[in-house]
């Protein structure tokens, strides 16, 4: 457990920077926010417990459509010679829809390392290009194929949202890719980009959580990961049986605030409400 | 490929000719405003061109408008962040640099200083770190910039996401569900589709059984909510239509809409 | 090296995970927030030469290489060039001044390529939106059928000839936002919560760490 | 029959463009009717006492590519305001809004003759997004000391009795996104529990129904649609109700697509025999 040393690094980091007069205030624990504290601890708690259960059991999880379908983009790719185009959404590398986005983009270059498939990533953030570059030229160099990473393949295609729409839907149009793979968060440039692709006959898989643009992806797209299905993909694809731990944590979560729900709704109906939850 | 051709002609030169009658009648005025409004309303017929086929004046309008944005969001860089954060913080290095004697003087005084002067320096050193992406060299310090913004923006979403988007939802969810009026049917199906939309997602089970009945209640809340979602949408897509559309006809063929 | 090249990104995010974490907690911690939101701005400022030298460079290497269609590459550095030296020149403040919004070439650009390009690529989606609906709203199954007559529902209460065909149409149409739709957007987010916070912690924790290139390791 | 399901789309580009074209050219009247969401931010508005100098803050969160949906809005509530003589503050998150909010604020002042430090006041524009809403929510003058022109905010009518954003009778966010109502809800009203109203895009309206529900959000006003029926309460008609004509002949030109479609995908499928 070296990740002791770490909190207690972390901790020391954050106390020395406390204490020095640029962040004078005494306050030292926000009483309101206990209930988030003790939701957080709880359930982070959760998290960890399974991740390191994950590795001696066996642990069974239901079919996700979407990333079935990636073998097959890639391995149709290959057939019509055409490139696999891979769409970061519009948040930048410190936001969890990307994180889960590069994660997904790690399994799908390896893949399409050994596919032999053309790659293009398109990129709104730098940072987010950069990041993809070192995933994708690591992951060509573990499937044994360095020599097919091209630094170009992965570029920045312009510096606002409309540009960016811009640019793709004439990319889309122009090199007619046999699969248009669209992760991360999205905005209103989601049916800009899948209403295109659709035109051309690729294959569209999508994957966000960004609730407002589910209605389009799950319309246009043939396979849409929806909301947290975005950050369990990564899990999926490597069977890694810690990230998979981790999505077992997440449906005691369910669980647990599916019982209360229930539990809290029998009680009020009973007169008696639960003053933790701030129920009316 | 002929046919082409000459809608494309007679498109550039119907544009041709109505910008010429506008400026020739006055109605545009022959200034930076006037010829501001004709190039905004040929970048947005050339874009809008895109919905027939893709053609070289959509080339040329996006070409373009990637290129002016690339500029103006470097520009914004430069104000907004080099300007007041980064040049500061990079001529206060450039003294300590140069004196290197005053500043270990000032830190035997007040060690803890180190803190302050950490704060200044450390953000623009992982800056720099990412331009070894540039130079192709020690490219590995790039890693560092990534972990850092990665790190954190990992570590502020979990205690900001929890209050709103958990344990505010949780007690609106909670209602009794019989009332004075008798059963109280809208709380229930709040009840109903939260439970069944968050079974329907749980990874544990395959879609079968009683799990597969449940879950297919939660579809149904789902395709209720995307139709309703798409159905709101409609509206706003609508909206920008008018508003793009009002645009060219007031602006730049200068039409009295009516109000009523 | 490889303490610097592999241990130290990881101990790295530990700690600014950390410390993202307990700011939230800790009012005397709120500083923190603040500075971190200023170390991405400046982290940031530096990318993005990062993608402009892609940008620049992918169409630089298509004139250079008379590739089809480098003209328009051209165009990209025309538009590129003509809104920086605007930048430059700052409406005659020149690079160091704080920016000026009040006119000015940088002014013009913007009001006369960038804003009626957006809202145009925009107003695209009126059109879209109603293809995506022709093409796709077929009452093939019975999941079909409820998204169509939900989709065609909100579209009649959200406008005044709703009221005209059934003074209930906006009244079901806002029950149908309010009630069914809030309960499985609640679900979504739910659930969207719990993996983002699982994802954050495996990222924590140095379990998922493909964004640095490398495969998963040992807790 | 087969083919007619699958028509080429450019017909129904051609014809979403005529039926929103044609209605702008041509004027007929149509009725609107408030929502209760609209309607709540009216009633709240509506209640606030001029003589007890009851302030309305308003944050305007959009740049010009929403300005069609979410201008109407913001001038139907300030000509509530300024009809009613309270005093307000206006205030952006974005660099792109200061514009627009300056342009909003006095031509509505103008309308109704109300004074800049007096009546109305704008503070402008600052970095920080949520960051700024928390400073505001502290002490409103650490985040803007002065206003938009310079003036230090004691100097002026309005914001010198203001100390924070809690004491503000009422604040409406009207956004297009980020920063916007989501910050305004958890880095404001959670914290400082001021009544917080939000306008926004059509599109993004079913976000905040939650937000209705429990209560942090007193009322919104969603798109084009919600601004009609603002304009349609206070009784003064602009853009947006005139808005509605190609809002509604499109909407209903589109629903005909989504029927004839399936007219035609089923009649297809019983033509077809298999």
């Amino acid at each position: 457990m070296h990740h002791l040393s770490h909190l207690i690094a972390a901790i020391a980091t954050l106390l020395l920077i406390l204490t020095t007069p640029a962040f004078g205030s005494d306050e030292w624990f926000d009483t309101e926010a206990l209930d988030n504290f003790l939701t957080a601890i709880a359930f982070s708690i959760l998290v960890l417990v399974y991740i390191s259960l994950a590795r001696r059991r066996d642990l069974t999880i239901r079919r996700l459509g979407g990333l079935e379908a990636l073998d097959e983009a890639l391995g149709r790719a290959t057939e019509m010679g055409k490139p696999v185009l891979f769409i970061h959404g519009l948040h930048d590398m410190n936001s969890v829809s990307t994180i889960a986005a590069v994660n997904v983009l790690s399994q799908l270059a390896r893949r399409a390392a050994e596919f032999g498939t053309h790659l293009m990533v398109a990129n709104r953030y730098p940072i987010v290009m950069s990041v993809s570059q070192e995933v994708v030229k690591e992951a060509f160099a573990d499937a044994g194929r360095p020599d097919a990473y091209n630094e170009q393949d992965i570029f920045f295609a312009a510096a606002d949202q409309f540009s960016y729409a811009a640019t793709l839907d004439g990319l889309i149009v122009r090199e007619e890719p046999a699969a248009n793979i669209m992760m991360g968060y999205f905005y209103a440039e989601s049916l800009l980009l899948a209403e295109t692709g659709a035109t051309t006959g690729a294959i569209q898989i999508a994957g966000t959580d960004a609730y407002t643009q589910l209605p389009f992806f799950i319309t246009t797209c043939d396979y849409t990961l929806m909301g947290e299905e975005l950050y369990a993909a990564s899990a999926y694809l490597s069977r890694d049986p810690k990230l998979l731990g981790s999505l077992k944590a997440q449906d005691i979560g369910k669980a647990a605030i599916t019982a209360l729900l229930i539990v809290g709704t029998f009680l009020a109906t009973f007169g008696i409400s639960l003053p933790f939850l701030g129920a009316s | 490929m002929n046919r082409d051709r000459l809608v494309f002609l007679v498109v550039v030169g119907l544009f041709a000719a109505v910008n010429l009658g506008l400026f020739l009648s006055g109605r545009l005025p022959a200034n930076a405003e006037g010829v501001g409004i004709l190039l905004a309303a040929g970048v947005s017929l050339a874009l809008y061109s895109f919905l027939y086929k893709d053609n070289p004046l959509f080339k040329l309008a996006e070409h373009l408008y990637v290129g002016v944005v690339a500029a103006y969001e470097l520009g914004q860089v430069w104000f907004q962040n080099m300007l007041p954060d980064v040049l500061p913080r990079g001529a206060a290095i450039y003294e300590a640099v140069r004196h290197p004697i005053d500043v270990g003087w000032a830190l035997l005084g007040d060690p803890r200083q180190i803190v302050t002067i950490g704060i200044q320096v450390v953000p623009v050193i992982l800056g720099l770190f990412l331009m070894t992406r540039l130079t192709g060299r020690s490219v590995w310090l790039s890693r560092i910039s990534f972990a850092f913004i990665v790190g954190l923006g990992a570590g502020l979403v979990i205690p900001r996401r929890i209050s709103a988007y958990v344990l505010d939802q949780l007690g609106p969810t909670i209602q009794p569900l019989w009332t004075e009026a008798g059963f109280a049917f809208s709380p229930f199906l709040i009840l109903l589709g939260v439970v069944s939309v968050l079974i329907y997602f749980s990874f544990s089970f395959e879609h079968t059984g009683a799990v597969g009945a449940v879950s297919r209640v939660g579809i149904w809340f789902l395709m209720v909510s995307f139709g309703a979602s798409f159905g709101y949408t409609v509206m706003a897509r609508l909206s920008l239509l008018i508003g793009q559309l009002t645009f060219l006809l007031e602006k730049w063929l200068t039409l009295n809409l009516p109000l009523w | 090296m490889p303490f610097l090249q592999r241990t130290l990104p990881l101990i790295l995010a530990f700690v600014a995970g950390i410390v993202g974490i307990l700011t939230f907690y800790i009012p005397a911690a709120s500083g923190i927030e603040t500075e971190g939101a200023t170390w991405y701005r400046i982290i940031f400022a530096f990318s993005m030469i990062l993608g402009i030298h892609s940008l620049l460079s992918m169409h630089w290497r298509r004139i250079r290489r008379r590739q089809a269609g480098w003209g328009y590459s051209a165009v990209t550095w025309f538009g590129f060039l003509a809104m920086f030296i605007f930048g430059v020149w700052n409406n005659s403040h020149g690079p160091g001044a704080p920016i000026d919004l009040q006119g000015g070439g940088m002014v013009w650009l913007y009001d006369h390529i960038q804003v009626p390009a957006g809202a145009t690529m925009f107003s695209l989606l009126a059109f879209f939106i109603a293809s995506a609906a022709y093409r796709t709203f077929r009452a093939r199954t019975p999941e079909a059928a409820i998204l169509l007559v939900a989709a065609v529902v909100v579209m009649l209460g959200r406008v005044p000839i709703g009221v005209y065909l059934s003074e209930h149409v906006p009244t079901l149409s806002q029950w149908l936002m309010a009630t069914p739709n809030m309960a499985a957007r609640r679900g979504i987010l739910i659930g969207v919560t719990l993996g983002a916070i699982a994802t954050s912690l495996r990222i924590i924790f140095g379990i998922e760490r493909a964004y640095l290139g490398e495969e998963s390791e040992d807790v | 029959m087969a083919n007619l399901t699958n028509i080429d789309r450019r017909w129904i580009f051609l014809a979403v463009f005529i039926s929103v074209l044609v209605p702008l050219l041509v004027g007929f009247h149509l009725p609107v009717k408030a929502s209760p969401n609209v309607r709540a931010i009216y009633t709240s508005i509506d209640a606030l006492d001029a003589k007890a100098g009851d302030t309305v803050l308003m944050s305007f969160d959009f740049g010009p590519s929403t300005l069609t949906e979410l201008q109407p809005m913001a001038k139907a509530v300030l000509r509530h305001c300024f009809r009613k003589k309270l005093k307000v503050v206006g205030v952006t998150l974005l660099p792109e809004g200061v514009g627009i909010a300056e342009t909003i604020l006095s031509d509505v002042a103008a309308e109704f003759g109300a004074t800049y430090g007096e009546d109305y006041i704008f503070l402008g524009y600052k970095a920080g997004n949520e960051v700024l809403i928390l400073n505001m929510g502290e002490e409103l003058r650490a985040a803007f000391s002065t206003d938009v022109r310079g003036t230090p905010l004691d100097d002026l009518t309005v914001t010198r009795p203001l100390r924070s954003l809690g004491d503000m009778a009422y604040v409406l966010d009207i956004s297009a996104g980020y920063p916007g109502v989501e910050e305004w809800i958890q880095y404001g009203q959670e914290r400082y529990r001021f009544k917080l109203g939000a306008g926004c895009t059509a599109v993004m309206a079913p976000d905040f129904f939650p937000f209705l529900q429990s209560g942090q959000l007193d009322g919104l006003l969603g798109g084009l649609a919600g601004a009609a029926e603002y304009e349609t309460l206070i009784g003064q008609p602009d853009a947006a109700v005139s808005g509605m004509r190609p809002q509604s002949v499109g909407h209903v030109v589109i629903i005909l697509f989504i029927l004839f479609g399936n007219v035609a995908y089923f009649a297809s499928r019983r033509g077809g025999g298999s």
